[in-house]
């Protein structure tokens, strides 16, 4: 096999995001949705380390900002979570495709 | 007299008739008699301020600032063809309101109400000199008659209202475009220049590019076209009157076609002679098929009140076909046309009403033996008819003799210029006898529908019929005293417009013989002429 | 274990660890339940903490499986009981497929091709905004550094980050606690139930909330379900009888 | 008093018109009684033939021509006068239209006595005389063709009296239809001459614009305008208008189904007056045809056809007014075939002795129908002169006259065309069969009905002496005109006074009349021996043996069908065809219009559906196509 590089880091990650985002766009389950949002914040940690590794090892500059990402999925997952759980007891399901009234 | 704003009265008189009905008591005969009497009123008030006015040689004109910015001024005035077309008017809307008392039984304040907008916004068409003035009118007239007919119409009312005023606004697009764009013209000649008729009509002769004058000509063209109405656009005329009651129709065909064919002879003959002349084989061609087609299409309609629809079609292609002659005699044929098929296609409506009142049925098959049960009616239709047929000393005919000697003796033009470099030889002869032939087709059947209709055993169904009612008989009475008139004294009607009329065609002899001379031998006519770049200087 | 063999084992931990990783996000998708998809994801974020320990970030890795690995599948294990984890159930008794697949199908496509696009390109010396990434593939100008064995012998960079933290990016790291905070108060905040009165009620006596097997009609909304009165629902399946 | 009779010619027309308005308006105000109104008519034809006879009396040895024009409408350079004009033809017409129609109208009061439409059909007799005494006055070809139309209307009215019968509404219709067809070919006629002489008439005072006075100046103008051909075709489109007013071959099925009408009005319309006035069209026109010869010979040519296919229907016809009809046709065809031969005056001769002649034969067969009841089959008559002495008498005189037998007016009328038609053979031998088969056929009717015994049910009677009276007084001019103006003996001759150019007389030609005399002979023997006492030839049996050429006669020779099949297949086809592509095409192209408006705005619809995650794919799309176009961009 060839030279493992940053370019194969940088393709696992894209596959990792659409995957993800085909997940979001298609999943009827509410809670997968936010599974699959996780799947594509990881996406993006994967690209910010690769980087670091390959750009310049020294300054660890992209793995604190992976970091900061981790944070910030985190927050974003506990509150999504909760959102659920609230839109579940009024709509008693997470089916997505009961959430409709955004129409006009 | 002069003191008087008349035109404005006349104007706006309906209008006010329109604001006092609603407040009326809601009781069928006062609010007979006070439209009766209004329009009555209207009738006697616009014959006086004629007389009073441009038959005693001081044509009326009021003028009042509106927009100074926008060049936009309340300009009326009217000389005698407006006037003509105005007392036509008055008195077509005095007879309607007769007709409507046995015809409409629902909601009569609003109807009353929408006639006499409908009346002012008509009369202001004809009475405008001002070109945004006139197409506020022409837009303002869309409204009464959408409602006129989609409530008080037959069982496709909506349909037919809603064509109506499609075809209508498709019209008046291009015609707002051409107003504008002449305006603009006009402005990038004279900055001071508005949108009066005086302005405007003189840009044509100040070297104005013949293709942009055939553009503007046929921006305003295709409005009156739709609205005469032409072959191509004419399927809104039989809808709208199958379905409108029998005064809007007798309205309808009485005035409304007549707006196109004014705006027709006013503006796009008026103030582009060059284009006209270009644009003339076409016109007659179209006329021609406008006849012929039309009589065809009426010979095999069931519906009677459609049958006269497409008749009137085929009568108002003789307007085309008069103007197309491009000569005096040939506009005097168009203008005599439309006050003549008014009278004529009211008095037919007017039949087919009383008819329709009786038998509730509209269908030829249904009918039979009315000459027997309905002895006046059948007098009425039978005098109609042959004036519709053009029988001489009856309203029809001097209009027909007009159109077809002008049209014939004409020079406008030999060949009809087609696509790619080749030639129709059609001359307008030949295209006038074809339009011959479509009158006999005419004769046919009109004659046919009077045999199936009025002649023959009387059917069972239809003995207990009683005849025509006092109003109705009044109604077609006057019609026809004035069909008549027509008829046996021609002049008295064709002297009032004669003078405005052949001042209208006389560049048209010169603008022809122009026309070939400017075209080499065995050129077409048209190509060479249709530049796009200015006329350099003032060959006119 | 010599350079050579460590870059082989390498090579091939890289295409293990992208396999797994790869399999557990479609395992995630496409699994017909969701408590199974779960554990596919957490299979995933194991995989991914493995690539940063390759890309040597091993503090990284660690924050990962602490947080993802650890915290948030729980969290979601919690999200999945309390909205029950049966297969949406359509009145007809099969499990309704997932209708809307072909548009985020055909999106994600794009978009995939799109950041392939967006890689290739670069390397066809394509100039402009992208001036980086031209150099940055080449691999003359900058090789692959392995993670050398030295570097992992020592804290793994551990020290750096948090001089780094406090130093350069202080404020984004005090904006994230901020953030963290709010975000929790927000969580339970929403997730907070009205409870009509305090006394003389246990969490057991409250029924459990049946699922709403949604009865979908013609136009494919539940008619009794408008959100005026699903308050009024609410308190009558609460209520206290 | 002589320039006052003069000048106010033109109230002859006006007359009848006033006696028409009079009963309109009465009925209509109810100030007439329903079946009154006929005294106003009579009198006002009678002012009109005492008018003309005053007018006659002081118009002065030598006989110029009164003429006197208005403009009845003015447009642009286009003046179209209005006016009258009398010369000799005008006042030979005037005479025989006045005359003829009084006494019609006189017997008319017994015969429509007892129909609910009396007043009514006195009003329509009034219209057609104000209309067909103007059309004799009037001075120009503009005005003509007015009342060419109006008297087509009149007809048109009076054949559908009895509109309540099918039969008559379609005859009406179908002769109305008919006359159209041919004034359509006149109005283009007219336009082309116009067109053609229109620097001639622009040198006149305007008010002579297509003036007769002027015509032959205009012709010979167009003649060299248009060059020969277009000339003749012209001249033949002009000839269109005679054409279907005087039932000539192509347009002529109109007139036997004319006799649908009241028998006056066939007396009146469809044998002396209006079908008379397409020979006086071309009369007045003459000055165009005779300087196109071709024309001239196409002309005769028609003449003479149709009456020798007018007489050969005749033979087999057994409705009494059919045949009269047809007979009519045949002898127009003669006089068509006299104008075209150039024997102005002997056509006009014929015209003015069969006017007479023939009147009085449908006035006696109405009276033979009013007496059997309204039976007009001739099976069911024979043996009437018992009943009906005077009637059969005046039939008798009638069918003499018109066979042209000596003393009798037919004889020298038809005696000069024949003689006029001497130098062509061909058309020689047609007029000669022509009066053979003339002189049987109409022996045939009258032997049928007045010889032999009562074959109808019924008892005839003899009608009242109010129509009796008109019949003698007629059956005078049948017998004694003829002779007064042959110009033999010192007598006036009629070309003294109706001809066109230079009024020649030319000596009798004794061989042409014996001739003639003895062909008139020959078809009575004929008819005697068929349907006479004899009866030695059995009519069946000649009918069996010619059994083709029999049923070609019976049907007419196939025009009706012919111009049925036109009509049903080639012009309704046209219309339902134009008819549908009118529903279908058009309207078909703007519901079109409506429908894509209509069906684009339901699949946008579709894009707004409430689900969050069509919108992110919009989204995400949206994202990708942005950065496409800035990385193109930059």
């Amino acid at each position: 096999m060839f030279e493992v590089g940053l370019y194969h880091y940088i393709t696992l990650a894209a596959v990792l995001f659409s995957i993800g985002l085909y997940g979001v766009l298609s999943s009827r389950n509410a809670i997968r949705v936010l599974m699959c949002i996780e799947l594509m914040l990881n996406a993006v940690n994967i690209n910010l380390v690769a980087f670091n590794n390959f750009i310049n090892i020294e300054d660890l500059g992209g793995q604190v900002f992976s970091i900061f990402i981790l944070t910030v999925s985190a927050a974003e997952a506990s509150v999504g979570l909760a959102i659920l759980i609230a839109l579940y007891r009024s709509r008693k399901s997470v089916d997505m495709e009961r959430f409709n009234l955004l129409k006009w | 007299m002069e003191q008087l704003p008349v035109l404005s009265i006349l104007i706006f008189l309906p209008l006010i008739y329109a604001l006092i009905v609603p407040f009326l008591p809601n009781e069928k005969r006062l609010l007979h008699t006070f439209s009766t009497v209004g329009s009555g009123l209207l009738f006697v008030l616009s014959v006086l301020f004629w007389l009073g006015t441009t038959k005693a040689g001081r044509p009326a004109a009021e003028f009042m600032t509106w927009l100074p910015q926008l060049g936009i001024h309340y300009n009326v005035g009217a000389d005698n063809l407006s006037w003509v077309l105005v007392i036509l008017t008055t008195f077509l809307v005095l007879m309607a309101v007769l007709a409507s008392y046995t015809s409409i039984e629902k909601r009569l304040k609003l109807y009353y109400a929408m006639i006499f907008t409908l009346t002012s916004a008509i009369l202001g068409v004809f009475l405008a000199r001002d070109l945004f003035v006139f197409f506020l009118f022409w837009e303002l007239e869309l409204i009464p008659m959408y409602l006129l007919i989609s409530i008080w119409g037959g069982p496709r009312r909506e349909y037919a209202a809603i064509k109506f005023v499609l075809y209508t606004l498709f019209g008046s697009v291009f015609m707002l475009a051409a107003i504008l764009g002449l305006f603009f013209i006009a402005r990038s000649a004279d900055p001071s220049a508005t949108f009066a008729f005086a302005d405007l009509s003189g840009v044509s002769a100040t070297g104005l590019a013949v293709g942009t004058q055939v553009l503007l000509f046929l921006g305003l063209f295709t409005a009156f076209a739709i609205k005469l109405p032409m072959v191509p656009f004419h399927t809104w005329l039989p809808d709208a009157h199958v379905e409108a009651p029998t005064p809007i129709s007798m309205l309808l065909a009485g005035i409304l076609l007549k707006m196109g064919s004014y705006g027709m002879l006013r503006l796009c003959f008026g103030w582009f002679p060059e284009a006209a002349t270009v644009l003339a084989p076409y016109l007659v061609l179209i006329g021609t098929i406008n006849i012929v087609y039309t009589a065809g299409v009426a010979l095999a309609q069931a519906d009677l009140k459609k049958l006269i629809a497409y008749s009137s079609v085929s009568h108002m292609g003789f307007v085309l076909l008069g103007l197309g002659a491009l000569n005096a005699v040939g506009f005097n044929g168009a203008v005599f046309q439309m006050v003549s098929h008014g009278l004529i296609s009211a008095g037919l409506f007017m039949i087919v009403g009383t008819l329709y009142t009786r038998t509730h049925t509209r269908q030829i098959a249904e009918m039979g033996g009315f000459g027997k049960v309905l002895p006046t009616v059948y007098f009425f239709a039978l005098l109609i008819a042959m004036a519709s047929l053009g029988l001489p000393l009856l309203g029809g005919f001097p209009a027909e003799t007009l159109v077809f000697y002008g049209a014939f003796l004409s020079n406008a033009f030999k060949v009809i210029p087609w696509f790619g470099g080749t030639v129709l030889t059609l001359s307008i002869q030949t295209l006038t006898i074809i339009s011959a032939i479509g009158v006999v087709l005419g004769a046919a059947y009109l004659l046919w529908m009077l045999m199936r209709v009025f002649m023959g055993p009387v059917f069972p169904k239809w003995s207990d019929l009683k005849d025509a009612t006092p109003s109705e008989v009044f109604v077609l009475a006057a019609l026809s005293f004035l069909i008549v008139a027509v008829g046996l004294f021609p002049n008295l009607v064709s002297s009032q417009f004669e003078r405005e009329v052949t001042a209208m065609a006389q560049p048209y002899s010169k603008m022809i013989a122009e026309l070939h001379k400017a075209t080499p031998k065995g050129q077409i006519p048209v190509i060479s002429m249709m530049s796009f770049s200015k006329n350099e200087g003032g060959t006119r | 274990m010599d350079e050579t063999t460590f870059a082989g084992l390498y090579q091939f931990g890289f295409w293990v660890f992208a396999a797994t990783m790869v399999a557990g996000a479609l395992g995630v998708v496409f699994h017909r339940s969701i408590v199974y998809s779960a554990l596919m994801l957490l299979i995933t974020f194991l995989s991914i903490a493995a690539v940063f320990v390759l890309l040597n970030a091993p503090f990284i890795a660690a924050a990962q499986v602490l947080v993802y690995a650890v915290g948030l599948t729980i969290v979601l294990i919690f999200g999945i009981m309390l909205t029950g984890d049966k297969p949406f159930v359509d009145p007809v008794g099969q499990e309704r497929p997932n209708r809307f697949w072909l548009m985020p199908a055909v999106a994600s496509t794009i978009f995939l091709g799109f950041l392939i696009w967006a890689l290739l390109y670069p390397t066809m010396g394509f100039s402009g905004i992208n001036g980086i990434f031209v150099s940055l593939m080449d691999p003359a100008t900058n090789p692959a550094t392995l993670p050398s064995v030295q570097a992992i012998s020592t804290d793994g960079g551990i020290t750096v980050i948090g001089q780094l933290l406090f130093s350069r990016y202080l404020i984004p790291f005090e904006v994230a606690s901020i953030l963290l905070l709010l975000a929790m108060m927000g969580a339970i905040l929403l997730s907070k139930r009205t409870f009509p009165e305090e006394e003389g009620e246990t969490l057991a006596t409250v029924e459990t909330i049946e699922p709403y097997a949604p009865q979908v009609n013609i136009e494919g909304n539940t008619p009794s379900l408008s959100s005026s009165h699903s308050e009024v629902e609410e308190k009558e399946t609460l209520g206290v009888h | 008093m002589s320039n006052a009779v003069q000048d106010l010619v033109w109230l002859i027309p006006v007359y009848p018109l006033i006696a028409f308005l009079i009963i309109v308006l009465g009925r209509w105000t109810g100030l007439l009684k329903p079946m009154s109104g006929s005294p106003f008519v009579i009198l006002a034809t009678a002012l009109g033939l005492i008018h003309t006879l005053l007018f006659l009396g002081n118009w002065g040895p030598a006989y110029t021509a009164v003429e006197q024009n208005w403009t009845w409408l003015q447009a642009g350079a286009l003046q179209l006068p209005i006016g009258y004009f009398i010369d000799g033809t005008g006042m030979m017409m005037l005479l025989v239209v006045t005359s003829v129609s009084l006494l019609i109208q006189i017997y008319t009061h017994g015969y429509m006595g007892h129909d609910p439409g009396y007043s009514r059909f006195y009003a329509y007799l009034a219209l057609f005389n104000f209309s067909m005494l103007s059309l004799v006055l009037s001075s120009n070809l503009f005005q003509m063709y007015i009342f060419w139309e109006m008297v087509g209307v009149s007809s048109y009215l009076l054949i559908g009296f009895w509109f309540t019968r099918p039969s008559a509404a379609a005859a009406a219709t179908k002769a109305f239809l008919m006359n159209r067809v041919g004034d359509f070919g006149l109005l283009i006629g007219i336009l082309t001459l116009l067109y053609f002489s229109w620097t001639y008439w622009q040198g006149l005072d305007p008010q002579q614009l297509l003036s007769f006075s002027q015509m032959d100046g205009a012709a010979r103008t167009a003649l060299a305008a248009a060059g020969p051909v277009a000339f003749t075709v012209m001249a033949i489109l002009i000839f269109m208008g005679p054409m279907a007013k005087s039932a000539q071959l192509p347009l002529h099925t109109w007139l036997p189904d004319a006799m649908e009408g009241p028998t006056p009005i066939s007396a009146l319309i469809h044998a002396a007056t209006m079908v008379a006035a397409g020979v006086f069209l071309i009369a007045r026109m003459y000055p165009v045809f005779t300087i196109s010869p071709n024309a001239m010979m196409i002309i005769a040519w028609i003449g003479a056809l149709t009456a020798f296919v007018a007489a050969t229907i005749a033979l087999t016809q057994v409705d009494i007014k059919k045949a009269l009809a047809y007979s009519t046709m045949s002898q127009l065809g003669y006089m068509v075939l006299a104008m075209g031969l150039g024997a102005y005056s002997a056509g006009l001769f014929h015209l003015m002795t069969h006017a007479y002649f023939k009147a009085m034969l449908f006035l006696c067969s109405g009276s033979v129908i009013h007496g059997c009841h309204e039976e007009q089959d001739m099976r069911k008559m024979g043996g009437l002169m018992k009943y009906m002495p005077i009637t059969g008498i005046t039939y008798l005189i009638g069918t003499i006259a018109i066979t042209g037998v000596l003393p009798f007016a037919g004889f020298w009328s038809k005696d000069e065309i024949i003689a006029s038609a001497a130098e062509q053979p061909l058309l020689f031998m047609i007029a000669i069969a022509t009066a053979a088969m003339t002189a049987f056929y109409m022996f045939r009717t009258y032997f049928m009905t007045f010889h032999g015994t009562y074959r109808g049910h019924g008892h005839p009677h003899e009608s009242p002496k109010v129509m009796t009276m008109p019949l003698a007084i007629l059956a005078v001019p049948s017998v004694i005109l003829g002779f007064a103006l042959s110009g033999f003996f010192g007598l006036p001759a009629f070309s003294q006074y109706v001809s066109f150019g230079h009024a020649h007389h030319h000596d009798p030609n004794l061989g042409v009349m014996g001739l003639s005399i003895l062909v008139a002979l020959g078809g009575f023997l004929v008819a005697w021996l068929m349907y006479g006492q004899a009866k030695v030839i059995d009519p069946a049996r000649i009918a069996s043996a010619f059994k083709p050429v029999h049923t070609l006669l019976w049907n007419k020779w196939y025009f009706d069908q012919a111009y049925g099949f036109f009509a049903r297949n080639i012009y309704l086809s046209f219309a339902s065809l134009s008819a549908w592509f009118d529903r279908t095409v058009i309207d078909g192209i703007v519901g079109l219009t409506a429908g894509t408006v209509n069906a684009s705005g339901g699949a946008m619809r579709a894009l707004q559906n409430g689900r969050v995650q069509s919108y992110l794919v919009i989204f995400f799309i949206a994202v990708v196509l942005l950065t496409v176009v800035l990385m193109w961009m930059v």
